[in-house]
């Protein structure tokens, strides 16, 4: 028996719901840590990297967990109840994507392998084939062939600022601020319902509602709740005269 | 039986070929309609099956080529220092199917999925000349996005990208759904 | 008619050779008495004979290997042409510029860099006069050491190598190949 290298924390995690029928809300966070533990006594080098993202799954779960142990969930905002819902769906198709790639891993290996037990020919052409070819190097200077050794040397990128981590299609709260802002001071008091339906993706939904959750903080809107899991009504209480100088503080982006 | 004059000219062709050959530039040569080339390749594919020769002909990467019959591996093996293609290891293999099935995709998606910093094996799987910037996202960012190239159809010994298996048939069934779905309900009491 | 397995092993070990194969290697491979090699190559070398494939199967220079059928050269050399186009592929030009930094260097060095397989890139820039040999390596496997030809100053208009423009050596560091070695580490459970 082989324990299967630690490939990250979701891997972890999808072997822990793999194995057994865990309740992901309830994976033994100990048994977690000890086999991590174990995972990182076997290191010779600390790796930070491997460490951090360790840290950042732990804490997931474990404020997933506390907000279930803890008494009196019924004091818990229902909009904390839907963003809890929300993560829970991402997580969910998140593994299963997972799951789809890593046997879609498993597959690659085995064509690989298959592959590998033929060797092409690349011999090429018969030295003794006289070829009447036009010269190769037509067109390529010195520099052309300095620029080509850079390169096929340059393993490494030149430090430049990365912003790869800028996800592709970033929806901002203060994007949604703007808009809402334009929008409520004209249509009257409308539900969250007529406000989202036209949305389609999740995050815009969830980036809609935290723009509301702004504006009702800054005393814009009045955010109204009949029953739990109702509709919420929502109306613009501010003056007219400050849609034109929405100046929203420092609001978060979020990435979808 | 001899092979026609035909196939004999695209096996010689194929024999001085370092990469695959597309039937097109087959045509080409051997001054035929385009749509004659694939018979002619079937005649040629078809005279060293079934373990008749030491070679076989295979459509590979959108192309010909000549490559020994694999079960002579072990003798090929023993005389040729055989590339520098060493393993992948799985996690390679894991960000390499994802940017198999989604691409064109950003570095960034990559390591949303795989819940881990993919930069070192990006790099690898360029550098191995598996996978390349195909262009960039629109939006902030303009994130560079990857797709994967014609060395990586022929270390996978496929023609084309539809060869893969539909990634629908990976996701675990329904009742693997439900059951995923099972645990990640919170307590009904809630 | 099918060929015998030892022929068919001594042909796919000719079709991956970029050099002519000694008979006494292929004995050694085959792990059979010397004089067995020669009935078994004559098998061979009647399997293509008389224009049955692309191909023919010669002695030459004290060894075996596969050539095109003479009187196909006509669509060989086309190929050539065409094929190869007018101009060298990035893969080929990178190829060339790291011999002419960094010679003399073997093919393993080369293709340790670039990370591929570059044998048929070096015979090609070596059949067209572009690189040569011009020694071997110290050390186990002796391996060809390739450098420059005066062909090659001459087209790029240059009297000596030196007049190349300087780089700056990117090459990665001891600690970067640990890194990449790191990743290419085969799955423990192998």
């Amino acid at each position: 028996m082989s324990t299967p290298p630690y490939e990250g924390p979701v891997d972890v995690l999808l072997q822990l719901v793999n194995s057994h029928q865990v309740d992901i809300f309830d994976v033994p966070l100990a048994d977690m840590v000890d086999a991590f533990v174990a995972e990182v006594a076997s290191w010779t080098e600390v790796d930070l990297q491997v460490l951090s993202e360790f840290l950042v799954v732990a804490a997931v779960l474990i404020e997933l967990k506390s907000r279930r142990l803890l008494p009196g969930s019924g004091d818990i905002e229902p909009d904390e109840e839907l963003v809890g819902w929300e993560e829970r769906d991402l997580l969910l198709a998140r593994l299963l994507e997972c799951q789809a790639y890593a046997a879609a891993a498993d597959g690659f290996a085995l064509l690989i392998e298959q592959a590998a037990r033929s060797v092409p020919r690349t011999a090429g052409l018969d030295p003794d084939l006289v070829v009447h070819a036009p010269d190769l190097l037509e067109g390529v200077t010195p520099d052309l062939v300095a620029a080509a050794f850079m390169r096929a040397t340059a393993d490494r990128p030149a430090p430049v600022v990365d912003l790869y981590h800028v996800t592709v299609d970033a929806v901002t709260v203060s994007d949604a601020v703007a808009e809402l802002a334009l929008r409520l001071p004209r249509s009257g008091p409308a539900t969250f319902r007529q406000l989202t339906g036209h949305l389609t993706s999740r995050i815009e939904i969830i980036v809609r509602f935290l723009a509301l959750l702004e504006l009702c903080k800054q005393g814009r809107v009045s955010l109204d709740q009949g029953y739990a899991f109702g509709d919420l009504a929502v109306e613009w209480v501010a003056d007219d005269s400050d849609v034109v100088s929405v100046g929203i503080g420092p609001t978060d982006e979020y990435e979808g | 039986m001899p092979l026609s004059p035909e196939a004999r000219a695209v096996e010689a062709v194929l024999v001085v070929a370092v990469e695959p050959v597309p039937p097109g530039l087959l045509a080409e040569l051997l001054e035929v309609p385009a749509e004659r080339i694939d018979p002619i390749v079937d005649e040629l594919i078809e005279s060293c099956r079934d373990g008749e020769r030491g070679f076989e002909v295979v459509r590979i990467a959108g192309g010909l080529r000549i490559q020994t019959h694999p079960d002579l591996a072990p003798y090929v093996e023993r005389f040729a220092n055989v590339g520098v293609s060493s393993r992948l290891s799985a996690a390679a293999l894991e960000t390499l199917a994802i940017v198999a099935y989604k691409q064109p995709v950003s570095r960034a998606q990559v390591a949303a999925l795989r819940g881990v910093n993919v930069d070192g094996v990006v790099r690898l799987l360029e550098h191995r000349g598996y996978i390349t910037p195909v262009g960039r996202a629109a939006g902030p960012g303009q994130a560079v996005l990857y797709a994967t190239t014609d060395a990586f159809l022929e270390r996978l010994g496929l023609d084309r990208l539809e060869q893969l298996p539909p990634v629908e048939d990976l996701l675990p069934g329904p009742e693997a759904l439900t059951e995923l779905e099972e645990q990640m309900r919170p307590v009904s009491d809630a």
